[in-house]
């Protein structure tokens, strides 16, 4: 693989979402033809029986899963989705439900872990909707799906166990930082 | 990319952790400073800035840091009786806790090393994580665990993990060793003995080789030998008077120290004895 | 690159983070032995010039950018990494790094001082993982997170600087006694 490939495997991985090929040219100060031929050379590895492949369409490249695969993958999906969420989850949720709309450094403080992966996790299963935050649009905030209100029968979040109280010592945790 | 993919480690709160510096890293400071490798000699030759420094500590944190002080002190100070009146007898745990604190010292010293490296490589190279492909996916997908009593429960599990401030006392542990006063006492009844002892072994016993010399030159060692006995115990008596100084602190020691039945215990914080446990 | 391998790759990019070596077993359905196996050709093929690598640290696996890519990448972020390691912060990632799976009281033997609350900075931050010793499941033990080694742009710990040298040392010190 050349190095021009590598750069564009490595880009394409990093970024996450389809790119044109005029942008993948401007990101990466590469000219048109060496990122076609760049392509041609990710293209022909993909054939070679690897897990990640080259996926284009029009003028749109990504990288995703290889078809042999895709059985699998789906498999794998519908497993994920109904599996139970486990203690770490949980505690994350229950924080966000009591707290919501809960930046991650506070979630993070209170579960003195990092909850990045999870909250991902709970993003995907549609128990929590993410926002930016009014004062930082840098900072995104999480707040209970209307969904997941609705699973647990509650009208409004005043209406959990012990509302007012754990509200008090959350907040207290955050006054002694 | 999600929010991970772009601010890794922003955004979140750094706890303001030790501002002190503990034992370990006073005394290797000390070493450092005057660019001296760790030994017996070394240690020695640090003891006195050492106390002095644990005399001077004050502030909040201050009974607390002086405890895990004073238990070095008390190493150092038998560390330097040894070296002044290589006589003494040190009993095998001594030994163990001699030796126990040059490996640890090295141990500081490398790890202080390699930290520094790494805050140079840092950031330099980095593997980047991937952005997040599945980012689009939202499929309502509530799991069985999930139910107002288990959330309750979730958020007081949540609750009571959150580390308590200074406002509790650390948990402590009262260990049977001499304080630092009673050792100093016991130290200089040691040496008294093995200085008398010390005369007579001199007599008998040159402890440097003495193959080569003449007579007049065995005798010029000998009595150098025995002034540097003498000197070295004045010198070591007028420490332990400072010492003293310290060994008063033992009174404030008294006033955290609950549960305390045998006088002259001293409180250890437990640094390597109470291990932090799955809740 | 056989199927095994494919199969792995495939989920490890599908999954998107971090995966112990006996999950991967257990959600592909495959022995142990196969799944080491095949984390060895992608480890092959990692040093092979390809933009995407695989990172490891005893249980853990994950698939993150070549480092040979890095300063492109870097370039492209916005969001600058947060460099703001203390001494005593690189000191207990050292001892973690080099020394790990510690326990806290192994931590706090060497640095002479408790570390309780250096550890939950390191844990919220993502850089270091704490799981349950496997002889006594009570207590906890501190290993790098894979987060961490990638900020440090190595594949494997035996990739740090001196790893080697480092560790004969503190092996040194401990027969010293």
């Amino acid at each position: 693989m050349n190095q021009h490939a590598q750069l564009i495997e490595a880009f394409l991985f990093w970024k996450g979402e389809p790119v044109t090929v005029r942008e993948l040219s401007k990101s990466l100060n590469l000219a048109l033809e060496v990122i076609e031929d760049s392509l041609g050379v990710l293209t022909e590895q993909s054939e070679d029986g690897r897990g990640i492949v080259l996926v284009r369409y029009g003028d749109k490249v990504t990288l995703g899963t290889h078809p042999d695969t895709s059985e699998a993958i789906e498999a794998l999906t519908k497993e994920e989705l109904s599996r139970d969420l486990g203690k770490s989850a949980l505690e994350t949720l229950a924080i966000i439900l009591y707290q919501g709309p809960v930046k991650r450094s506070q979630i993070d403080y209170v579960r003195g872990v990092n909850s990045q992966f999870i909250l991902r996790n709970l993003l995907m299963r549609g128990l929590i909707d993410r926002a930016q935050d009014e004062h930082d649009e840098r900072v995104f905030v999480y707040s209970p799906s209307l969904e997941l209100l609705a699973h647990l029968g509650v009208k409004r979040i005043s209406e959990l166990p012990d509302f007012e109280k754990v509200i008090a010592s959350l907040q207290a945790f955050e006054k002694e930082e | 990319m999600d929010e991970a993919a772009i601010m890794p480690t922003q955004h979140t709160y750094t706890i303001k952790t030790e501002q002190f510096e503990g034992p370990l890293d006073v005394l290797l400071n000390l070493i450092e400073k005057r660019k001296l490798l760790i030994n017996h000699i070394s240690l020695g030759e640090v003891t006195e800035e050492f106390i002095q420094f644990a005399h001077r500590l004050e502030g909040p944190h201050g009974l607390r840091q002086k405890a895990s002080f004073v238990s070095v002190a008390s190493i150092l100070i038998l560390i330097k009786a040894k070296s002044l009146l290589p006589i003494l007898d040190i009993t095998p745990e001594e030994e163990v806790d001699i030796a126990d604190l040059e490996k640890r010292l090295k141990m500081l010293e490398l790890m202080r090393k390699v930290g520094k490296t790494l805050g140079l490589v840092y950031g330099k190279t980095q593997i980047f994580r991937q952005g997040n492909f599945r980012r689009e996916i939202r499929i309502f997908a509530p799991a069985k665990d999930i139910g107002i009593d288990s959330i309750f429960e979730s958020i007081n599990r949540a609750l009571a993990s959150v580390p308590k401030k200074e406002k509790e006392l650390p948990k402590v542990r009262m260990r049977q060793v001499m304080s630092l006063e009673d050792m100093m006492e016991s130290l200089s009844t040691r040496m008294q003995s093995a200085l008398k002892m010390t005369f007579t072994a001199f007599s008998k016993a040159p402890q440097i080789s003495t193959v080569n010399l003449n007579d007049a030159e065995i005798v010029e060692v000998k009595r150098a030998q025995k002034q540097h006995v003498v000197v070295s115990f004045l010198a070591l008596l007028e420490l332990v008077k400072q010492n003293m100084l310290i060994a008063d602190q033992t009174e404030n020691f008294a006033e955290i120290d609950i549960g305390a039945t045998a006088p002259g215990a001293i409180l250890e914080e437990s640094l390597s004895d109470q291990e932090d446990v799955v809740s």
